[in-house]
């Protein structure tokens, strides 16, 4: 039960973009094109869930133990730059066309900025390891499904002619907008 | 470029959210409230303008292969200071600013900042390029932590002027309402460009 | 290049004596409603109708003429359907300059912003009612009692609409002690606490049979949003009907046959093909369910049309392969 | 732009030397600034014990059992010329819209409460921050939770819900009834 309250919660009442303002960069940045949508997507899930674990592991069996809670920001930020490098790496050596997929995104993720919240949002939360990774994975589909409709929407303003000033990021913003005063309906359902 | 020009572009002509749409988680989630988009502002002008001095002063001593990393610890350096001090001193802000302090490292405009310019130039050019910037960003955050507020709450830096007991529009305070305020602040900087640029052209 | 792009919506919908007559017929259709809730609701109901009509109109007017210097195209009556249902979808005592933000908010945010009409992607009346909910919760959840209220100007009875008093008693047998739950026959007639157009369910229906008859709308969308709430409601009833409502009680109230025939069928935010539309529907149907069972919202049917809204480029995607492609 | 060469014990001397000056630096400031934020805290907890409390001599902090826990809850029983005269209990609930939510509860020596008081929160501003306002929170001054069910009307209970946010005045009487079960336990096995 706490499981699928944490999904819920995670994908539709508080929605990492929508919501809580995390991973707007890329959720602007990549959604103007499906295809790219979709493929930041899964590399978004999949470097998150790797780094919460990778973080979550740290905190708690290095920093914490040694009262060295102060170098968490320091130690995580390190931690996903270079997980995103050897990630980089491994997918180039294992399959070329994984790469190509998803290997464009992976710099970019870097700097997203749902990735290092998320590692922060599991401590602060208290969540166990469990927790922490089905928050992480969810977190991931909730960015995903942020980043998906809004491609959707996007993709289809390309054939009507919006107002010159709401061109581009504007129109995105206003779109973003209504997406979340919709999904403000899912507020209370867990 | 001189350092008047080199201060000033970061305000309007190269504003980092308005303009350059960096750093646009903060601009969102922190403007609920003037004060907030101010302390917010005033952090990141901190961290910007302290790390590109740093790495101005160390620029010739990194080896070029490992300078993000580099550039990462001492950018992460300063956004930990600034937690622990707020922390300490403002709790109330450091409070209502939450997750999005510790952010500050993942700004894009901080660590663009150190590879496009602190990377590259002297150590004064490097601290006048992040103080602009920075204040640029701060002005923005509270003109939009202001139209927030003072829609939203009825508000403005914490002072009502509507009947105590009285809401405002509650929501430009609430999520959906930073993304409209923001979007419709930007499409009116594009009107204001958008003419000044005509008005050139003619004459 | 004179080849045409299919362009989801109706490629029709530029042809304007099309649009003004179409939009002719959504407004014939809203009368009965229209005049049964000024019977209903007596003056509050005239003032929030005439006051969201003529703004909306005045907006699409000055928006179109000094923001975006376009020709004003108020010609083709859209504003007024906007206008409308933004005010079927409020209180009937909701205070003027809220209507006027309701109205400036449907047209602003809801159409201007994308273009115009055709190329809004979400129900600007549905935009406006959910940013109204958001922004004065306390104003726009005080219900005028039908009949009674009506025969005063002043100092109105308020109490919530059915699905409000299950919301707060926490299940139909305890909020049918309260004695706030109206019999079936007054759901139907639209003797209910709700906003002003949303209550009468006969009358809407008079209005959905003739845009029916009118080939204006299809009965794809609202059949299957209409009963997969139905379905989705009735399992929770039947395994639970002393805490769940039954599908009846779903039907006939919350707007939802309001939104099912006026709102969901919108043509310009909704999908193309009838296989899209069906599943549009259904997606309406379940979230309305998933909010007014589990959600802190009593009523679902806004929210869940425009969350759906937002999935149309997607449905059309999945639904309709020759998205896009070029037509000689 | 690098004027070194890029040996490995190059790279590695300067990443170490870079490293280990931040973590110097960090623990420096962690040590000047643990003092205040220790102090704000501490500040805090007096403004609001003033708040729940009647007028007090001295006080004596305790530690008791969290009833659905396995931590332990801080009590700070108000003594005024040798009688105890009332309890301040620090109580918390994880259940509040953006997670934790803690407050401090006065109770008289029959258990009535006699105020609340918000100490950190996250809730949504306009909506469930409304816990930090009186009106609210009017509602549970004189009551004893023996007969006032601490629990939302929506729940079968006795607390009107603030509008739109059940889940944070839900939130609020899990602390509260956390507080008042607590309490009760360790006065009935005093």
């Amino acid at each position: 039960m706490e499981y699928v309250i944490i999904i819920i919660s995670a994908i539709f009442v508080s929605n990492v973009v929508l919501t809580q303002f995390l991973g707007i960069c890329p959720f602007l940045g990549v959604s103007q094109k499906m295809s790219t949508a979709i493929g930041m997507s899964a590399a978004v899930i999949f470097v998150l869930t790797l780094a919460t674990l990778v973080t979550y592991i740290v905190y708690y069996a290095l920093l914490a133990p040694l009262h060295l809670q102060y170098l968490q920001t320091i130690a995580f930020i390190l931690i996903i730059a270079s997980l995103v490098q050897m990630v980089e790496i491994i997918i180039k050596k294992i399959s070329q066309s994984l790469y190509q997929a998803l290997g464009i995104y992976l710099p970019l993720i870097t700097t997203n900025c749902a990735v290092l919240g998320v590692a922060l949002l599991v401590i602060i939360k208290n969540y166990n390891l469990g927790e922490s990774l089905v928050y992480a994975v969810s977190i991931g589909i909730g960015f995903g499904l942020a980043l998906i409709i809004m491609a959707g929407l996007r993709e289809r303003l390309e054939f009507s002619n919006l107002p010159k000033a709401f061109q581009g990021t504007p129109i995105a913003l206003i779109l973003a907008g209504i997406l979340s005063l919709a999904f403000m309906g899912f507020t209370g359902i867990i | 470029m001189n350092q008047w020009q080199n201060f000033s572009k970061g305000i309007l002509k190269e504003n980092p959210v308005l303009v350059l749409v960096l750093g646009m988680c903060p601009a969102l989630a922190t403007t609920s409230s003037a004060i907030n988009g101010l302390g917010m502002g005033l952090a990141s002008t901190f961290v910007l303008a302290l790390s590109n001095v740093i790495i101005s002063a160390v620029r010739k001593m990194v080896p070029n292969i490992i300078r993000i990393p580099i550039f990462i610890v001492i950018i992460a350096t300063f956004v930990t200071i600034v937690d622990m001090v707020m922390h300490a001193f403002v709790p109330d802000l450091y409070n209502a600013l939450g997750i999005f302090i510790p952010l500050i490292v993942v700004n894009c405009m901080v660590l663009g900042r150190a590879e496009a310019f602190a990377s590259k130039n002297d150590i004064l050019s490097s601290l006048i390029d992040g103080l602009g910037i920075g204040i640029g960003f701060t002005l923005t955050l509270t003109v939009l932590g202001s139209i927030r507020e003072i829609l939203g709450a009825g508000s403005i830096f914490g002072y009502k002027f509507i009947a105590p007991t009285a809401d405002g529009i509650l929501v430009f305070i609430l999520a959906p309402g930073a993304f409209l305020t923001l979007g419709i602040l930007m499409a009116l900087n594009n009107l204001y460009k958008n003419k000044t640029s005509k008005t050139t052209k003619n004459s | 290049m004179d080849k045409k792009f299919i362009i989801s919506g109706s490629p029709h919908i530029y042809a304007k004596d099309n649009v003004q007559r179409i939009m002719l017929d959504v407004i014939i259709a809203l009368i009965p409603a229209t005049l049964g809730s000024f019977y209903l609701f007596g003056f509050g109901a005239v003032r929030v109708f005439f006051v969201s009509v003529i703004s909306c109109l005045l907006f699409e007017y000055l928006i179109q003429k000094f923001l975006l210097k376009q020709k004003p195209t108020i010609n083709d009556l859209s504003a007024i359907v906007t206008g409308m249902l933004l005010a079927f979808n409020v209180p009937s005592n909701l205070p003027t300059w809220i209507v006027i933000i309701g109205s400036l908010i449907a047209i602003g945010i809801g159409k201007m912003v994308f273009g115009g009409l055709g190329q809004n992607l979400f129900n600007p009346a549905l935009v406006s009612r959910v940013f109204l909910l958001i922004s004065f919760p306390v104003y726009m959840t005080s219900w005028p009692k039908p009949i009674e209220s009506a025969r005063q100007l002043t100092d109105v009875i308020t109490g919530p609409t059915p699905l409000g008093v299950i919301k707060e008693s926490g299940s139909i047998a305890a909020a049918t002690q309260t004695g706030e739950i109206p019999t079936y026959t007054n759901m139907m007639l639209g003797n209910m606490g709700g906003s002003i157009g949303e209550v009468s369910a006969i009358l809407l229906l008079i209005g959905a049979i003739y845009l029916l008859y009118r080939k204006v709308i299809t009965l794809h969308i609202p059949l299957a949003y209409i009963l997969s709430v139905m379905v989705f409601t009735g399992i929770f009833w039947l395994i639970d009907p002393t805490k769940y409502a039954d599908p009846l009680f779903h039907l006939l109230t919350g707007g939802l046959i309001l939104g099912a025939f006026f709102m969901a069928t919108d043509m310009v935010t909704s999908p193309t093909s009838y296989k899209g539309q069906i599943i549009f529907g259904i997606g309406c149907g379940l979230l309305t369910g998933i909010i007014r069972l589990f959600g802190a919202y009593p009523e679902g049917v806004s929210f869940s049309i425009l969350i759906m809204n937002a999935f149309v480029p997607l449905i059309d995607r999945i639904s309709n392969k020759h998205f896009g492609e070029v037509k000689a | 732009m690098s004027k070194k060469e890029s040996s490995l014990l190059n790279l590695v001397l300067t990443l170490f030397i870079i490293a280990a000056l931040a973590a110097i630096l960090l623990a420096l400031v962690n040590k000047i600034t643990s003092g205040p934020i220790a102090d704000a805290q501490q500040q805090k907890e007096k403004d609001a014990l003033q708040k729940v409390l009647p007028s007090f001599t001295d006080l004596k902090t305790i530690y008791i059992a969290n009833i659905d826990g396995s931590d332990s809850l801080k009590v700070y029983e108000a003594i005024s010329n040798g009688t105890v005269i009332g309890y301040a209990v620090n109580t918390y609930t994880m259940q509040g819209f953006n997670g934790r939510i803690e407050l401090m509860v006065g109770f008289d020596t029959t258990l009535t409460i006699i105020n609340t008081e918000v100490i950190n929160q996250a809730e949504t501003p306009g909506l469930g921050d409304k816990i930090t306002k009186p009106d609210f929170r009017e509602q549970f001054k004189g009551k004893n939770p023996e007969n006032f069910i601490l629990k939302v009307k929506k729940d079968k209970g006795d607390v009107d819900a603030i509008t739109a946010s059940t889940i944070t005045s839900r939130a609020f009487c899990d602390a509260l009834d956390r507080a008042y079960r607590s309490l009760k336990a360790w006065k009935g096995g005093a």
